[in-house]
């Protein structure tokens, strides 16, 4: 097991409604300040990275998509979340890590799910959103279904990377 | 679809698990969630998805294909623990998420 | 040499003056869209990676760093941004990229740079920005000098990954 | 500092190429921007980098040190390029953005 680190910061949000991924960035980048000016000073983390994934307009076959449906584990869905970002974070050395995923009902474009770092060196800040984004794909409670012509098909797996 | 009731009134419902089954899985089953009584002792979420007939058809005969995962209290655990009355037991689907 | 994609859209700036990140990635969605709505209906691309780098706090010998002056080549510099840029986008087969870099005087804390790309699926998207943040640190013709302690030290090299 | 007129008055500025220089470079050598006229023919990057004294000390024989870049007309290129009249030649050290 990884040393916890008391300076990592952890945020998980599910998210029920639509969400707009630059603003939810900018209030965790507010949050972190404020605790920083608290311990460091001004001191910002030298390196950040994000990812944003938004719902494709066709299904798996190929077919217009009405709307992606995302079933989930309620209370296993966060803790699993939380305790996935925290053992990529203590991985790499990361500072601090945000993880927004939608669930419901969820139109074409929008965003579904968000991954953001702040990390020392850029390595680990980048490593460390790639390795989550596809921990969180393979082991979170987390389900699919795409709706297309009124009916609702399982998504039977992961999209290629 | 109306399900019946899951389980009988027990005195004791210390003594049962609760199983959740979810996507595809709850939509072969019919249902979502179960308090499903611990017959013997001990039982483990193996045991339950053949005595609940969780198959998709005889072809495993009646094991958990290697595609479905056990979570027992919310957490991954191995098919063949053995479960403790109150714990909730969960048989989840290919994960799709991100 | 790779084909060249008509529907890659680069942007480059080089900024005089401070700025926010999250507020020019912003700008950039809004552009994409706009452009998007035009050819492609409402649709985005499903993928979207970025990284913010920031003047750290402290030199590269660990004294606290006044300013960080960035010299470049004016004219090569915008130049050489945009053809990294493409190349990693043909590469990748990413859709979209922003290069913003900053240069003059620069307080810690400051950004100086931001990569974003979106494509259309999370590999070409996090791979694109990762590998354009390297080309650009070797291949981009910018000179960082710390100034600590009322002196300008030229910076030998780039922090490790 | 100030630096004296780099180049005499010369009734072909096109038989000339633009010398730059940048960050230590620059600083070491006194100097960012040169015109200078092409002495012979053809002259490459190389033959400027010994005709200016662009060295830091003897040690490199007035070799351009592996460590400096070329770049003619605002495009990395090879030491022993021909530079032709009006083209823009700078010696880039090692760069350190992003």
């Amino acid at each position: 097991m990884p040393t916890p680190n008391p300076e990592l910061t952890i945020a998980v949000q599910l998210l029920e409604a639509p969400f707009e991924p630059l603003e939810l960035l900018a209030a965790w980048q507010r949050s972190l300040s404020a605790d920083s000016r608290d311990s460091l000073g001004a001191a910002r983390m030298a390196a950040e990275s994000h990812f944003i994934g938004r719902v494709r307009p066709t299904t798996a076959s190929g077919a217009p998509l009405e709307v992606l449906e995302l079933e989930h584990y309620p209370g296993m869905s966060e803790a699993q979340l939380r305790a996935l970002a925290e053992a990529c974070a203590a991985r790499h050395g990361a500072g601090a890590v945000l993880v927004a995923h939608r669930v419901g009902r969820i139109a074409p474009g929008e965003a579904i799910v968000l991954v953001a770092v702040q990390a020392d060196r850029r390595g680990p800040a980048l490593r460390c959103v790639q390795e989550l984004l596809e921990d969180l794909k393979h082991h979170a409670p987390f389900w699919k279904r795409e709706w297309s012509g009124g009916s609702g098909t399982w998504v039977a797996g992961n999209t290629p990377l | 679809m109306h399900c019946p009731p899951v389980v009988a009134p027990s005195p004791d419902l210390t003594a049962a698990v609760r199983v959740r089954l979810f996507a595809a899985l709850r939509e072969r089953a019919g249902w979502g969630e179960r308090l499903v009584p611990l017959e013997a002792s001990p039982t483990s979420a193996a045991d339950l998805w053949r005595r609940l007939a969780l198959d998709d058809g005889p072809a495993t005969g009646g094991r958990i294909p290697p595609s479905i995962r056990i979570a027992i209290n919310q957490a991954f655990a191995a098919p063949g623990t053995p479960l403790r009355p109150g714990d909730e037991v969960a048989f989840l689907p290919p994960i799709t998420g991100g």
